[in-house]
């Protein structure tokens, strides 16, 4: 019979996911014999995939990748799954250690953090600036990581004065209000970096409807799509993100090496099919590819692919 | 009773037998799509039939249902606690707080039920003691027990639970039967009992007809209504400590949107949210209803908004069709 | 009698300015005309929401399903203008208000002829108006750039150095409360809702009545939906997820009372307003947005406190002590 | 006779013809035919649930006939709602109160049919004038602008009286107008009467109260369990002829009062006060006694009453039953201590409808009829089997709902349900108020009986007939106080209005 393996998203019907969605079909193809489940709650909450994953359990899937709405909650349904045989990794926004095989970074979270604060040094007027936050709900896992790093990288810019952090949930419209806030309370903004696809969609929207183009740079991650727009208008001057086909396909092959009896160890050397091999480190996290920038020059290009 | 002749007359007890009555209730209903969603569940899923699934689906509405319980009282008597969600959180953010702090399974056990009866303290002294509508309340301090725990925890997590408060939410008692699930077993029983066997039950329900005639007839309608937030202020720790339990982890947000879930439960299970009427073996039927819908729609891998949907029509068809059937019936009849 | 209910609003009108107050002490750019008439228009969706709440409380009844008739109306909006960029907007509009209006009389049908308790219909049909926009669209989301300029264009249209939103909701005030002090329809809502049963012997159609304000609740939510989706230039499953609440705090600290009956369209604009000026005043005076949930739940239950006991009726007095004997 | 004559030459106003009406188990109206006559008045009367408001309902559109035609000058008419048989020219004043107190005074007349400015908007301006106009025709000088709410219950009927008068009525019906009103305004309701029979309008005209039939009425119809049973000319007819007709045989004596002597005091109050409702209430209350509460409608017997039971608090004043002082904060502590209170407003107070017979029986008493808070049905099948039993209450089954009863069935249960309690004494607060003749007559036996017992009775009443048939003693009040006490011996009619109204004894 046909391998089984559930890509667990955050949410439906979120862009970014529906791309990992593509990769993942794509490897199923390439590997054969594999049926990709795709699947998740409706809203960005840990009790809605836990209910998702129990019902993978109940349908016996071989493998369960999952981008987590919490990194602590899914861990006793995710042992379960464990206990009862089930292959299981994440990727994109981790599971704790204990509730998972291994983690597939979707870039290196040091890299993501120096690369969003670095966007946003670039573009500051006479080199320094207020910079505030935008991240998506408080308790994601990817985003708090990766405020840590920009934390850590500072010393590195002395211009970037980070302000605040607050947070869009992933709703485009509390995002939204949050950003009013931001150019309200800090007249000095200068950029906000949001590294959530959602929120730096609207922070660009607030920017743009406040009139502060040109002003107020936004900056994060998100997708050229979503983005190309507010790239043309001025209000992002950059971005960057990995491509989300890829890591849905990364997801899957590593799912499949581990049901074909790879075993997760520091140190050990998984494949990932076209995008070469994923070498485990520490708490068996392993780090997919650079993240890529885009700007005026490319983001139309890509615009058409995701 | 209008063509008797004018002598004393004796009066019988019950119009109907109790089987007649039993036969015309909203739980036959409810057994019958219960009946009637198992069948089709399990010819539509190959996994459906296994004891250890089934086991695992009963975490899908064990916890709502514990609050369900006392939900349908405080429903019965008139009032509604839209607040039950926010009390878990509450509950659970405290409960990690004493875990953050050292304190054993035990003391986290107490902590949580004093929380719980503390916020159902709170809804009952203004719903009671300043006589106001208990669903505007209950909005008001959804707000408040929530947003007491986001500013605790902000944008942090309680993880590091002792060992053994795992078993709430994930030890087994015997089998395939869950300590989550017998606690539900347990609880139906004593819910059914005191509604439907005793005084304070009666109360419940004189309460909930006509509140002023039950005060005048010498029911302590403000004791009684107190004691039903209570009721839901500590069913909602409980079902806290099994999330939380199961979880093994406390967010602010977590449980959130629980209320709706809860109401539609009760009044799924024919508790009628205007108060009144209503009984604790509905709310069983129901939970287990909502449990297997989600569990089912699961194996097929539908997303749970569908499931929703299918709840939403549950519910207003349920109410409706014995609506829209009795009038049939009086047509055809003319 | 009319001095009672003048001092409710009163009572508001003093409360937002104290909390003005409160908010300039810490920020003083609060208080700027530019500001103020920024959060206004932040409000504006809120107000039109509450009006329409407001119809269908006073009846006796209850929406919770106005938030997912928004999702779904601004969701079909949205869809509608992907579709067929060149339709002319006010046409967008008008169909997005009918289909509102439209879900609204689902709402106001079940109660009106199966008499299921308006609660249950819309907590009901809350889900089912969600779980469409699922079905309807498969999770996607639309996005700004999917949107024409002209779809997006609309709310942010400045008039008179005042953006279009607000005079969409300056609008739909006037008529509201036309529609609630001198149409014969906006009496009936009042007589509905004060004592229903008295309601069918004045030869008022309390069925009818109610479906006419699930109607106009619904209207106004299709119209928000556009509002909406224009304004933040996304649509997607959740949007305005959990509104309702929002929308029925509004309304009881506007002093509408949930019994039924009793309010004015200028307490659900100033309840409306209350909630808009501690949603915007957090961000800008460093409250913790995790405060956030916590002030509003204290200013509701602070609100309904003060409503009741305006509310409470003072006892009649038999002994007239000036005539003793 | 004359004026009979009269009447049955002309054309009747509006006519029923085979009407039948039938709610899920009980026929309210089987064939019934009825006709009204411009400027005349006919009186309906039948025990209760003889289908009279079923009749009312009916005629004023809030009910669909199954069967039968209504004719308005001979040609057949619907009306499907309140409104259309308004436009048709048949107001009422309903038995229910049937205004909104949240609406001005202005408003409640006219809802329904408020003056429009050309826009098709509510013309308040007009609307207010022509509140204050009709306010004045009915004699009241109310202020249309503000809330109804903020009115006393006198003036709130005048308001209803006015709103009936709003519409330009051929036909007015009035369902137990007198019901809830007070001496003078009966006789200002009877003044009325007579001028709108002048102005040519046909009156129908419901009433238990067989004095006021004779005073104001020119014909009767009689209904018994939904059908007409009988109608004439009451010029000639007596009250034993209407009652048989009515109940199917002859009522033995209506205030069946026994002797029974009286013992020691009971109960004491003394110095009992109330910030704005009574003050200076001072009496005792002796075993087997009967003790009368006389006043006007509005006087504040009820709120005193409630007082004794712990609904509303005093400020001041001790009770002692017997010998003890009781300090009584709840119903629940009353019934305990053996004092129990038959509220008067049945519907908000009294009866449970939504719960069965047997429950409202015994809801007073649970703690009795159960063990260790566990209910025992059999046990309080049994209680209520035995009082309603001694009530003569009619009903189809004990697990019956009390609102599927009629209103006097459902008095009965009210009182039962007190009753039960076994109190030391109990406060009968117009206990046969809007009850049939029958029903009153088996009410006021079980008063006398339970007296003659040794139990002790306070009855408030504003029923001059009942007052003086049933006390051994009454106190009248006046605006919250004390202001008369007369022993049976000494009781007139006149003292106790006098007394009532506040008219000094010297004055004429
Ligand atoms: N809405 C209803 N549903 C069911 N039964 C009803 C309804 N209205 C009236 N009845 C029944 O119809 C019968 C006639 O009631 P109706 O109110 O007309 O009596 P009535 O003559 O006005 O009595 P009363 O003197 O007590 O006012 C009663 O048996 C009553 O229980
Ligand atoms: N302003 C008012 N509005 C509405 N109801 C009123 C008003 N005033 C009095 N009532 C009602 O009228 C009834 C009589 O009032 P109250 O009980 O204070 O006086 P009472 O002397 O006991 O009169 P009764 O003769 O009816 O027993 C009560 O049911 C009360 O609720
Ligand atoms: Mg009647
Ligand atoms: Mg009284």
């Amino acid at each position: 019979a046909d391998k089984k393996i559930a890509l667990v998203v955050k949410a439906l019907g979120i862009g970014f996911f529906e791309a990992a969605n593509k990769g993942a079909q794509e490897a199923a193809k390439e590997i054969g014999g594999v049926e990709v489940i795709y699947t998740g709650p409706t809203t960005t909450t840990a009790e809605g995939q836990i209910e998702v994953i129990n019902s993978l359990i109940a349908q016996k899937v071989d493998a369960i990748a999952v981008s987590a709405n919490d990194t602590d909650a899914l861990v006793p349904a995710l042992k379960k799954a464990m206990d009862r045989g089930i292959k299981v990794i994440s990727w994109d926004s981790g599971v704790a250690p204990e509730g998972r095989q291994l983690h597939l970074n979707p870039s290196s979270s040091a890299l993501i953090g120096n690369m969003c604060v670095k966007m946003a040094a670039d573009n500051l007027p006479e080199g320094k600036g207020d910079v505030a936050i935008l991240s998506a709900t408080a308790t994601s896992t990817n985003q708090n990581v990766w405020i840590e790093e920009m934390k850590k990288v500072l010393p590195n810019y002395p211009g970037v004065n980070i302000v605040t952090t607050v947070y869009g949930d992933d709703l485009a419209d509390k995002s939204y209000r949050e950003t009013q806030g931001l150019i309200q309370s800090h007249p000095n903004l200068k950029a906000i970096i949001a590294p959530t696809s959602v929120g730096i969609v609207a922070a660009a929207q607030a920017v743009a409807d406040a009139g502060k183009i040109g002003q107020i740079n936004v900056t994060g991650l998100g997708l050229p799509s979503e983005m190309a727009g507010h790239v043309k208008s001025g209000a992002s001057k950059s971005f960057a993100i990995w491509n989300p086909i890829d890591l849905g396909y990364s997801a899957t092959m590593l799912a499949n090496d581990l049901i074909d009896g790879a075993e997760a160890k520091p140190g050990a050397e998984l494949s990932m099919g076209r995008m070469g091999k994923l070498k485990l480190g520490e708490n068996n996290e392993g780090a997919m590819a650079d993240p890529f920038v885009y700007d005026a020059s490319n983001v139309e290009e890509f615009a058409k692919i995701f | 009773m209008a063509e008797e002749p004018m002598t004393t007359r004796h009066i019988p007890d019950r119009l109907q037998g109790r089987s007649a009555r039993l036969l015309k209730s909203w739980e036959s209903l409810l057994v019958v799509v219960a009946i009637l969603i198992f069948t089709v569940n399990s010819f539509a899923s190959p996994y459906f039939l296994d004891p250890w699934n089934l086991s695992d689906a009963t975490f899908n509405f064990t916890e709502k249902a514990l609050i369900a319980f006392a939900m349908a009282l405080v429903v019965i008597s008139g009032e509604i606690d839209l607040s039950v969600a926010s009390i878990v959180a509450l509950t659970s953010t405290a409960m990690g707080y004493a875990a953050a702090q050292g304190f054993d399974t035990p003391a986290l056990v107490a902590v949580g039920l004093m929380t719980g009866l503390a916020c159902g303290a709170i809804n009952g002294l203004l719903v009671t003691r300043l006589g106001l509508p208990s669903i505007v309340v209950t909005i008001g301090t959804m707000s408040l027990f929530r947003g007491i725990a986001f500013i605790v925890l902000g944008d942090q997590a309680f993880t590091s639970y002792p060992e053994s408060f795992a078993y709430f939410g994930q030890g087994y008692v015997w089998w395939v039967f869950s300590f989550e699930f017998c606690l539900f077993l347990g609880f139906a029983v004593f819910y059914a009992a005191l509604l439907h066997l005793t005084n304070f039950g009666r109360a419940v329900y004189a309460i909930g007809n006509n509140q002023t005639a039950a005060l005048f007839s010498g029911v302590r309608v403000a004791r009684v209504k107190f004691t039903l937030f209570l009721l839901t202020g500590l069913m909602s720790a409980i079902a806290s400590i099994c999330l939380t339990s199961r979880l093994g982890s406390t967010r602010p947000s977590i449980a959130l949107g629980w209320e709706l879930e809860v109401v539609t439960m009760v009044v799924l299970g024919g508790v009628s949210i205007l108060g009144g009427s209503g009984t604790i073996g509905g709310v069983v039927l129901a939970a287990l209803i909502m449990g297997m819908v989600t569990f089912g729609f699961g194996l097929l891998n539908v997303p749970g908004i569908v499931m929703s949907i299918f709840i939403g029509f549950l519910l207003i068809s349920v109410i409706a069709l014995p609506i829209l059937y009795a009038r049939l019936k009086r047509r055809m009849a003319h | 009698m009319n001095m009672l209910l003048k001092n409710r609003e009163a009572l508001l009108v003093v409360a937002i300015l104290a909390l003005l107050a409160l908010i300039t002490l810490r920020f003083p750019g609060f208080i700027q005309p530019a500001n103020l008439g920024r959060v206004y228009n932040d409000t504006s969706i809120l107000i039109i929401l509450a009006l329409g709440q407001m119809a269908v409380i006073l009846t006796r009844c209850i929406d919770l399903s106005m938030a997912a008739n928004l999702a779904l109306c601004g969701m079909v909006a949205g869809l509608i203008n992907v579709a067929l960029p060149g339709l002319p907007i006010p046409l967008v509009i008008a169909s997005v208000v009918a289909l509102g209006a439209a879900l609204g009389a689902i709402n106001g049908l079940l109660v009106w002829k199966l008499n299921i308790p308006p609660i249950v219909v819309t907590l009901g049909t809350l889900t089912i108006f969600r779980g469409s926009i699922f079905l309807l669209t498969g999770g996607q989301w639309i996005n700004a750039h999917q949107m024409s300029d002209a779809f997006k264009a609309l709310p942010r249209a400045d008039l008179l150095g005042i953006p279009a939103l607000s005079w969409f909701s300056i609008a739909i005030i006037a008529i509201v409360f036309v529609v609630m002090t001198r149409t014969a329809v906006g009496r009936a809502f009042y007589a509905v809702g004060g004592n229903p049963h008295a309601a069918v012997y004045t030869g008022i159609d309390v069925g009818r009545t109610r479906f006419l304000a699930y109607c106009l609740s619904g209207a106004l939510a299709g119209f928000a939906g556009y509002l909406w989706v224009s304004r933040y230039a996304v649509a997607y499953v959740d949007i305005a997820l959990g509104f309702e609440l929002d929308i029925i705090a509004a309304c009881v600290i506007g002093g509408i009372s949930i019994a039924g009956g009793i309010g004015s369209v200028p307490g659900a604009v100033l309840g409306a307003l209350f909630l808009g000026v501690i949603k915007n005043a957090l961000p800008v005076i460093n409250i913790s947005p995790f405060a956030q949930m916590a002030i509003s739940g204290t200013v509701i239950i602070i609100a309904v406190a003060v409503n009741a006991r305006a509310e409470r009726r003072k006892g009649r007095v038999i002994l007239k002590k000036a005539e003793a004997h | 006779m004359l004026q009979d004559t009269t009447t049955l030459r002309m054309k009747p106003a509006i006519a029923l013809e085979g009407i039948s009406k039938s709610f899920p188990g009980v026929h309210a109206l089987s064939d019934v035919s009825l006709s009204l006559y411009p400027g005349s008045v006919t009186a309906l009367i039948g025990e209760n649930g003889a289908g009279k408001s079923t009749l009312v309902k009916i005629l004023t559109g809030i009910y669909q006939p199954d069967g039968g035609a209504i004719r308005v000058d001979g040609a057949e008419v619907h009306f499907p709602s309140a409104s259309a048989a308004a436009r048709a020219g048949v107001t009422a004043i309903h038995q229910e109160t049937v205004l909104f107190d949240e609406l001005s005074v202005a408003e409640n007349i006219f809802l329904g049919h408020a003056p429009r400015t050309r826009f098709g908007l509510i013309d308040w301006t007009k609307l207010n004038a022509d509140a204050r106009q009709l306010l004045s025709r009915v004699g009241a000088d109310i202020d249309p602008t503000i809330r109804l709410r903020d009115l006393g219950i006198a003036s709130k009927h005048l308001v209803a009286i006015a709103r009936a008068l709003s519409i330009d009525a051929r036909v007015v019906i009035m369902d137990e107008p007198t019901a809830a009103l007070s001496y003078k305004e009966i006789h200002e309701l009877y003044e009325l009467i007579d001028r709108l029979k002048a102005d040519g309008k046909a009156i129908l005209f419901i009433s238990h109260k067989f004095d006021e039939i004779f005073r104001i009425a020119d014909r009767y119809t009689v209904f018994r369990d939904g059908r007409m049973v009988g109608d004439g000319v009451i010029a000639g007819t007596t009250q034993d002829d209407l009652v048989r007709m009515m109940v199917g045989r002859d009522v033995g004596q209506v205030f069946p009062k026994q002797e029974v002597s009286i013992g020691g005091p009971v109960l004491t109050v003394s110095g009992y006060r109330h910030p704005t409702e009574f003050e200076d209430i001072n009496f005792e209350l002796r075993r087997g006694e009967i003790l009368g509460f006389y006043g006007l409608v509005g006087a504040g017997r009820s709120e005193f009453m409630q007082s004794l039971i712990g609904i509303t608090r005093p400020s001041a004043g001790a009770v002692r039953l017997d010998d003890r002082v009781l300090v009584i904060r709840s119903p629940a502590e009353a019934i305990e201590a053996g004092i129990v209170y038959v509220p008067e407003e049945r519907g908000r107070q009294g009866a449970i409808i939504g719960m069965p017979i047997f429950q409202n029986v015994t809801l007073p008493s649970l703690t009795r009829t159960s063990r260790s808070g566990f209910l025992r049905m059999a046990e309080e099948f049994r209680l209520a089997r035995e009082y309603t039993s001694r009530l003569d209450l009619r009903a189809a089954a004990l697990d019956q709902d009390v609102g599927t009863l009629s209103g006097g069935n459902q008095q009965k249960v009210v009182i039962a349900k007190w009753l039960a309690t076994k109190p030391k004494v109990i406060i009968l607060d117009e206990p046969t108020k809007g009850i049939d003749i029958g029903s009153k007559a088996a009410v006021h036996a079980f008063m006398s009986e339970l007296a003659a017992q040794g139990l002790s009775v306070i009855m408030v009443s504003s029923e001059i007939p009942e007052i003086m048939g049933m006390s051994d003693r009454v106190i009248v009040m006046r605006e919250g106080r004390m202001v008369g006490q007369y022993e049976r011996a000494d009781l007139t009619a006149e003292k106790l209005v006098r007394a009532a109204a506040g008219i000094s004894e010297t004055t004429p």
